[in-house]
């Protein structure tokens, strides 16, 4: 058993537990925070694999800038807490059956269909280079990239005008 | 390059639709005149194509192919062409047209813009239904005559307009999916939706020949109507404006039988062939229940709707005869029942028109009050009941005649009791005639009414004339089609020989 | 002139009329009752002198002449055509229908100048005359046709013209609409008979491959040898059709009720001409039913089974049309009785005899009904009460109306068959060929030929004898000159008639068998004579013994105590029309009452509601899965996702 | 060097578990959380795959998605602030309009 393989156990573990933690906090402040460890722990296995620049990626955009971005929100909106009253009595059991179901059938695929002996590759410096993946992605993914850029416009744009009081309210 | 009359023809319209959506609303004379001035000018294009047509010949005259697209690796085409069939009813199309615009002149006061706008649209896809000869060109135009109909009747239109707007559209609608399904396969199996190459080839196997003759021919007996499928004409009849009704009857429903020539017949001949009888019966059954069922209206409108079943039912038993006569008396009747029907709406909508009401009982004794009003009317109904000499005998007789006749119906029964029809509708008609004209005037408002404008006369006037034309020197008529129905008639008859 | 050439003038006597009523349409209204009058009239009467020149033409080629005028129909193998047949039948018709249409025009000039003022509506008069011109071409059309089909053309237009003028006053009769509902009547009792013409028509197409009169009946011969069945057919449905316009058995329902229009209509369409033309077309088609024996005698005993019911009723009645309407009825079955027994020339003598007298009768009687109208108005206090058409409420008028009483007795006494007059030998011709063929029938023509004689007597006593009734019949006046000219026209033409077909000579016998072929000329009959005359005198006698003794008419028929129910059933017309009401009108009514409601409305209509309400259950179920919730929807996602993982994973 | 298995178990797991808090939880903001935990996992095995197959283009299709989710936690929570403010709630049940 590799080091590797030790962190990976224990950071598996870290990872599901916050993933429960999220699921079940009440208070939403908590579920982010939560969130926030689980990113980690996925950043650090962005390592393992091999991936540094993700990993960092990951934990600036996501763990850092879009985090801080839900929280913003749930400050902004007094941490309201809806009453988890579930409306529909069969929902909830239908859910987690169903979800049993599809975590059963992948594990399912997951082991029928994989062997345990295909490993890892040790982690490649050309591929964890930022320079090859910039080359990639500003040839091979040129239009995708541009199109990406037009996407954050419209969402920028988008929730400047889906937050933007009309005129008129603010005049009341 | 020359311009193809029948783009001209069939296009024309759209010019003055174009005028008409640049005016302003409120210039009502203006749109009417607009609207006018174009239908005149579609009637008198098609009167030039009529000068330029070789009536000798049962061949397409005109023809017209633009490829369009492809669909499955089959192409598409804009393919226009005219036989001697489908020229009368081009004719009647540009004759009722300007006719049926004339007649709203007071009774269409509000949103003429709109009122106007839809009738142009609604006589191009009229003739671009009689003149397609690609499957699909003709679908788009059949499916397109609903639109400004379904608005017509929706917007214009009495007090249940909706509902049967919606009951109209719908009814037609479920009818034309099945023959799309119908089109496409045919195009896909045979690699064509062009219907001159189809039609020659006779190649479609018996058995898919039934199923598709189903489908074509729901959809066809749905437009028609055929009995039992006809439920929502009393309604859109009904409820339509006076000019929305005459198009409707006059031809709208032509459409249907038109179809059934058209496809149908050279299409699945052998299908057509064993069929025959049952469609013939289903024919006769609606000429007695549309009679009867015509007796016992109390609203005009509903009653000459009822009329238009029955009348169309010998038009249906004249195809269904297979031969020369009932073809040919059927096409004739086609236009007599638009003549004639059209007229019968004509004066329902006057008599509408003064007193905003469609229930016989309200009326009575109105040939005293109107004398040149109640003249009109009776030569109306007369050439509805099918006296000599009027249009409707000689098509009525024409078809009992090739009924009678028929070896593929194979039993004079069927034209027997066709027969009685003429009994049933002097009873309706007169029974209507009498209601409205005859008596004491029981009313006082009635006593008041106006007689018939210039103008009015003017729109009943042609129909009638052109009702004493057909009644006493059919032969034109015939001449125009006789070529094409016995070119249709020599083909039904190989291709039902070819196969068995 | 050639005379051949005189044969192309027939289009005139269609087109004559019809000028004439195209001028009146247009103008007739502006210029006047006296110029509309006399243009109709002249009209008819240029007719007349077209159809002497045409006589005059076929003494010379008695085949006569077919003239084309256009192609009507042409279809495949089916061809028609506008043709006029001149022969020496179609010249008969055409002689009578012109002459007495020409003369009865003439009548109504000053017949219905009252009568428009009389009920009320003097911008009817023009009217009068366009339908009167329209039925004159529409008879010639009838007459003058070379093939069934055009022949149907008039066939039917009479029948318009006929509905149009019963319906003259349409805003009259019982409730203000009895009259338009006997034209309707009318009408449609025409078109069942027209039905059966129609069939004929098309059997004929079938099996003999053309319309045309002479081609018709120079296959019938081989027709009938190979297909009697056909042929049987074919004359029986045309039956139906002489049924329907000659007024027989079962269909003469709407005659007695078309007496609602004016008189001189009654006169001209419901007398002597278009209910005649059921006798012309048997006697056209007489070749066909000469090859049908079965059919032969289907025809007489309709004819004859008509003429005695039609005349028992006519005893029964007290309008005095009525009884002239049941009359004719009666007498339309001696013709069609006659053509049925072969003996044809009987049959369209009786028809041109009958014409004179019965015409001339009708027209008295419309004398005799202004004259009381007129009686009505007179004095400070008109007297409304009184209906001028019912014989009760007359009486000795033939002091008031001397003129009017002579002609009517010179019609009743030749419609009762009396020696010299036209009647008795036409009848007697008719009774002698029953005589000679057929015993039983010779006994029920011979029973109505004395009813016959009993009613006329009965009306004329009721009306011209004993004390006026009311005081309208007491201040009767005499009709005006216009009237009363043609009067003694027709009356002359009533005695007089008789020598067209003088026992003996049998001028019309010769001339009409030039087209109907060679026929053996009856011999006089004495013993016949006698029987025929006896009877018509015993009728009248019988009469004047019941009615004329009493100075006073009495409020019951005498006639009601001795037979009891069956006067009943004489007086309320054996219940036929009450018959028809239950078992065909109402059924009918009822059905499509049935149909219309329950089956269009709560059937056919509902099948289409009924799809969309089921379309519209199954999208109310549907939408419980649209319950707003976006988890849940994110649960239905979620279990397309299993679904989908399974069948890949699973396949 | 660990079995793929492993990352790709976890990465199941993890989307599973994002399925049920979004199905499950009604604060609005907690289950755009999940979603995002759903994109982690997603990212998982695409940089997984990337060194299975060491092709660079796993990574790639990593930034983008990043680069999607920013734009639709940008958008999505717009709209949460939006909502907030007529119903004052981020009860995700509240929003019913759709209801058929």
């Amino acid at each position: 058993m590799t080091i590797n393989m030790l962190i990976f156990i224990f950071l598996a573990i870290v990872a599901i537990a916050a993933a429960t933690g999220l699921i079940l906090s009440r208070n939403p402040v908590y579920s982010a925070l939560f969130l926030v460890l689980n990113f980690l722990s996925v950043a650090v296995f962005y390592l393992i694999l091999g991936a540094p620049f993700i990993a960092l990626a990951q934990i600036t955009v996501y763990a850092g800038a879009i985090m801080v971005l839900f929280l913003f929100v749930i400050m902004l909106l007094g941490a309201a807490k809806p009453k988890e009253v579930e409306p529909l009595k069969w929902q909830r059991p239908l859910a987690i059956v169903l979800a049993a179901a599809v975590l059963l059938e992948g594990l399912y695929a997951l082991i029928t269909r994989i062997s345990i002996s295909v490993t890892t590759t040790a982690p490649d410096a050309l591929l964890a280079d930022p320079k090859t993946l910039a080359q990639v992605l500003y040839n091979k993914y040129s239009l995708p990239f541009e199109i990406t850029s037009v996407i954050l416009l419209v969402a920028a744009i988008g929730a400047v005008v889906l937050t933007k009081k009309s005129v008129k309210e603010e005049g009341k | 390059m020359t311009l193809n009359p029948l783009l001209l023809v069939t296009f024309f319209p759209l010019i003055g639709v174009l005028i008409v959506l640049l005016l302003k609303p409120a210039w009502k004379n203006a749109l009417r005149w607009t609207a006018l001035s174009t239908a005149l000018v579609t009637f008198g294009l098609s009167i030039w194509m009529l000068t330029q047509f070789n009536a000798a010949s049962g061949d397409m005259q005109f023809e017209f192919l633009l490829p369009w697209f492809n669909l499955g690796g089959n192409p598409i085409g804009v393919h226009f062409g005219v036989d001697g069939i489908s020229i009368l009813m081009v004719l009647l199309t540009t004759f009722l047209t300007p006719l049926a615009i004339l007649s709203t002149w007071k009774a269409v006061a509000e949103k003429v813009k709109g009122f106007m706008a839809f009738f142009l649209l609604l006589e191009v896809g009229m003739l671009g239904v009689f003149l397609s000869l690609d499957m699909v060109l003709f679908y788009i135009f059949w499916e397109f005559t609903l639109i400004p109909m379904y608005f017509l009747i929706g917007l214009w239109g009495g007090e249940r307009r909706v509902y049967a707007a919606v009951k109209f559209f719908l009814y037609t609608f479920a009818g034309s999916i099945l023959m799309l399904a119908g089109i496409l396969w045919i195009g896909l199996q045979y690699g064509s939706f062009d219907l001159s190459l189809l039609s020659s080839a006779g190649l479609i196997p018996a058995t898919a020949q039934l199923w598709l003759f189903g489908a074509f021919g729901l959809a066809f007996a749905i437009k028609v109507p055929m009995f039992p499928l006809h439920s929502w004409l009393p309604d859109a009849h009904t409820e339509a404006p006076t000019a929305g009704s005459v198009i409707l009857a006059g031809v709208l429903l032509k459409m249907g039988t038109y179809g059934f020539l058209r496809f149908n017949l050279p299409l699945f001949p052998n299908a057509s062939m064993q069929l025959a009888p049952w469609m013939a019966g289903v024919a006769v059954i609606g000429i007695i229940y549309g009679a009867a069922v015509a007796y016992r209206q109390k609203d005009v409108k509903r009653l000459v709707a009822y009329s238009s079943i029955s009348h169309l039912g010998f038009v249906v038993l004249g195809i269904f005869a297979l031969n020369l006569q009932g073809i040919q008396g059927a096409i004739l009747q086609m236009v007599n029942h638009g003549l004639s029907t059209g007229a019968l709406f004509l004066v329902v909508g006057l008599l509408y028109e003064r007193r905003h009401t469609r229930v016989l009982e309200n009326f009575g004794g109105l040939w005293k009050v109107m004398p040149v009003m109640g003249t009109l009317a009776l030569i109306t109904v007369l050439s509805s009941v099918g006296l000599p000499g009027l249009n409707g005998f000689v098509g009525e007789f024409t078809i009992l005649l090739g009924t009678f006749k028929s070896t593929v119906l194979g039993s004079p029964w069927f034209a027997g009791v066709a027969t009685f029809g003429v009994i049933l509708a002097a009873v309706y008609l007169f029974h209507m005639f009498q209601k409205l004209f005859l008596g004491p005037v029981t009313h006082d408002e009635n006593l008041k009414l106006k007689d018939v404008s210039v103008r009015e006369i003017l729109v009943l006037a042609p129909i009638l004339l052109l009702a004493f034309w057909i009644g006493i020197y059919p032969k034109p008529f015939f001449m125009l089609m006789a070529p094409a129905v016995e070119k249709l008639a020599v083909l039904v008859q190989n291709a039902a020989s070819l196969v068995h | 002139m050639e005379s051949t050439q005189l044969f192309n003038l027939v289009p005139w006597v269609v087109f004559l009329p019809l000028i004439g009523l195209g001028i009146n349409l247009l103008v007739g209204r502006r210029l006047g009752e006296v110029f509309a009058g006399t243009l109709a009239s002249l009209a008819t009467g240029l007719a007349f002198v077209v159809s002497i020149l045409l006589a005059v033409a076929l003494t010379g080629h008695t085949e006569g002449t077919t003239v084309v005028l256009a192609d009507w129909i042409t279809i495949g193998d089916f061809t028609t055509r506008w043709a006029f047949r001149v022969d020496t039948l179609s010249v008969v018709m055409m002689l009578v229908v012109s002459g007495v249409g020409m003369l009865i025009h003439i009548y109504s000039i000053g017949y219905m100048h009252n009568d428009v003022r009389h009920n009320g509506d003097a911008g009817r008069f023009t009217r009068f005359f366009v339908f009167l011109n329209l039925f004159i071409a529409a008879m010639m059309i009838l007459v003058c046709a070379d093939n069934f089909l055009m022949m149907f053309v008039g066939w039917e237009g009479v029948g318009l013209c006929s509905y149009l003028l019963i319906g003259f006053w349409f805003e009259k009769g019982k409730d203000g609409i009895g009259n338009a509902i006997a034209a309707k009547k009318a009408f449609i009792t025409n078109r069942v008979g027209d039905f059966g013409l129609l069939i004929a028509m098309l059997l004929i197409f079938t099996n003999f491959g053309t319309l045309q009169f002479d081609q018709v009946f120079s296959q019938a011969a081989v027709v009938a040898a190979a297909k009697p069945g056909v042929m049987l057919l074919i004359t029986l449905f045309m039956l139906l059709g002489v049924a329907g316009k000659s007024a027989q058995l079962p269909l003469f329902v709407w005659l007695p009720d078309a007496m609602a229009g004016p008189t001189p209509v009654s006169a001209l369409i419901h007398a002597a001409t278009m209910v005649t033309a059921g006798v012309y077309l048997v006697a056209r088609s007489s070749v066909f039913y000469a090859l049908v024996p079965a059919a032969q005698t289907v025809v007489t005993w309709v004819g004859a089974a008509t003429a005695l019911f039609a005349a028992t009723i006519a005893v029964g009645q007290y309008d005095i049309k009525k009884v002239l309407a049941y009359s004719t009825i009666s007498q339309l079955g001696f013709m069609v009785a006659a053509v049925g027994m072969g003996a044809t020339v009987a049959g369209m003598f009786h028809l041109v005899t009958h014409a004179f007298f019965k015409g001339l009768l009708f027209l008295a009687a419309g004398s005799v009904i202004q004259g009381v109208e007129r009686g009505m108005h007179h004095g400070a206090h008109p007297d409304h009460d009184t209906d001028p058409q019912d014989m009760r409420q007359m009486g000795g008028l033939r002091k008031q109306m001397p003129l009017t009483f002579w002609v009517y007795l010179i019609g009743a006494l030749a419609l009762a068959g009396i020696a010299p007059l036209a009647g008795f030998f036409s009848k007697d011709e008719i009774l002698l060929s029953a005589w000679q063929t057929q015993p039983a029938i010779f006994i029920v023509l011979a029973f109505a030929a004395f009813l016959t004689a009993f009613y006329m007597g009965r009306q004329l006593i009721m009306v011209f004898f004993g004390k006026p009734q009311t005081k309208a019949a007491e201040h009767a006046t005499e009709s005006p000159l216009v009237v009363t000219l043609p009067l003694v026209i027709l009356a002359a033409l009533s005695v007089l008639g008789g020598a067209l077909n003088f026992p003996g000579v049998h001028t019309l016998e010769t001339w009409l068998s030039h087209t109907l072929g060679e026929g053996e000329p009856a011999h006089f009959n004495w013993l016949v004579a006698g029987i025929s005359l006896a009877l018509a005198l015993c009728g009248l006698g019988i009469a004047w013994l019941i009615y004329g003794r009493k100075a006073e008419v009495a409020k019951v028929d005498p006639l009601k105590k001795g037979l009891g129910p069956v006067f009943m059933g004489m007086e309320s017309k054996w219940w036929v029309d009450e018959f028809y009401q239950a078992v065909l009108l109402n059924p009918y009514k009822a059905s499509a009452q049935f149909m219309a409601e329950q089956v269009d409305l709560g059937v056919i209509d509902r099948i289409g509601g009924g799809l969309a309400a089921g379309t519209r259950m199954l999208a109310e179920g549907i939408r419980k899965f649209q319950n707003g919730y976006i988890r849940t929807y994110a649960l239905w996602m979620l279990l397309g996702l299993v679904v989908i993982m399974t069948y890949i994973f699973f396949k | 060097m660990i079995p793929i298995a492993f990352p790709l178990g976890l990465a199941i797991i993890l989307f599973c578990m994002g399925i049920v808090g979004f199905i499950v939880r009604k604060n609005a903001i907690v289950i755009f959380m999940s979603l995002e935990l759903m994109f982690n996992a997603a990212n998982l095995l695409f940089i997984t795959f990337a060194n299975q197959f060491q092709q660079v283009d796993g990574q790639i299709f990593v930034i983008f998605i990043m680069v999607t989710a920013a734009a639709e936690v940008a958008v999505g929570l717009a709209m949460i602030v939006t909502i907030f403010r007529g119903k004052h709630n981020v009860d995700i049940d509240q929003l019913t309009n759709l209801k058929g």
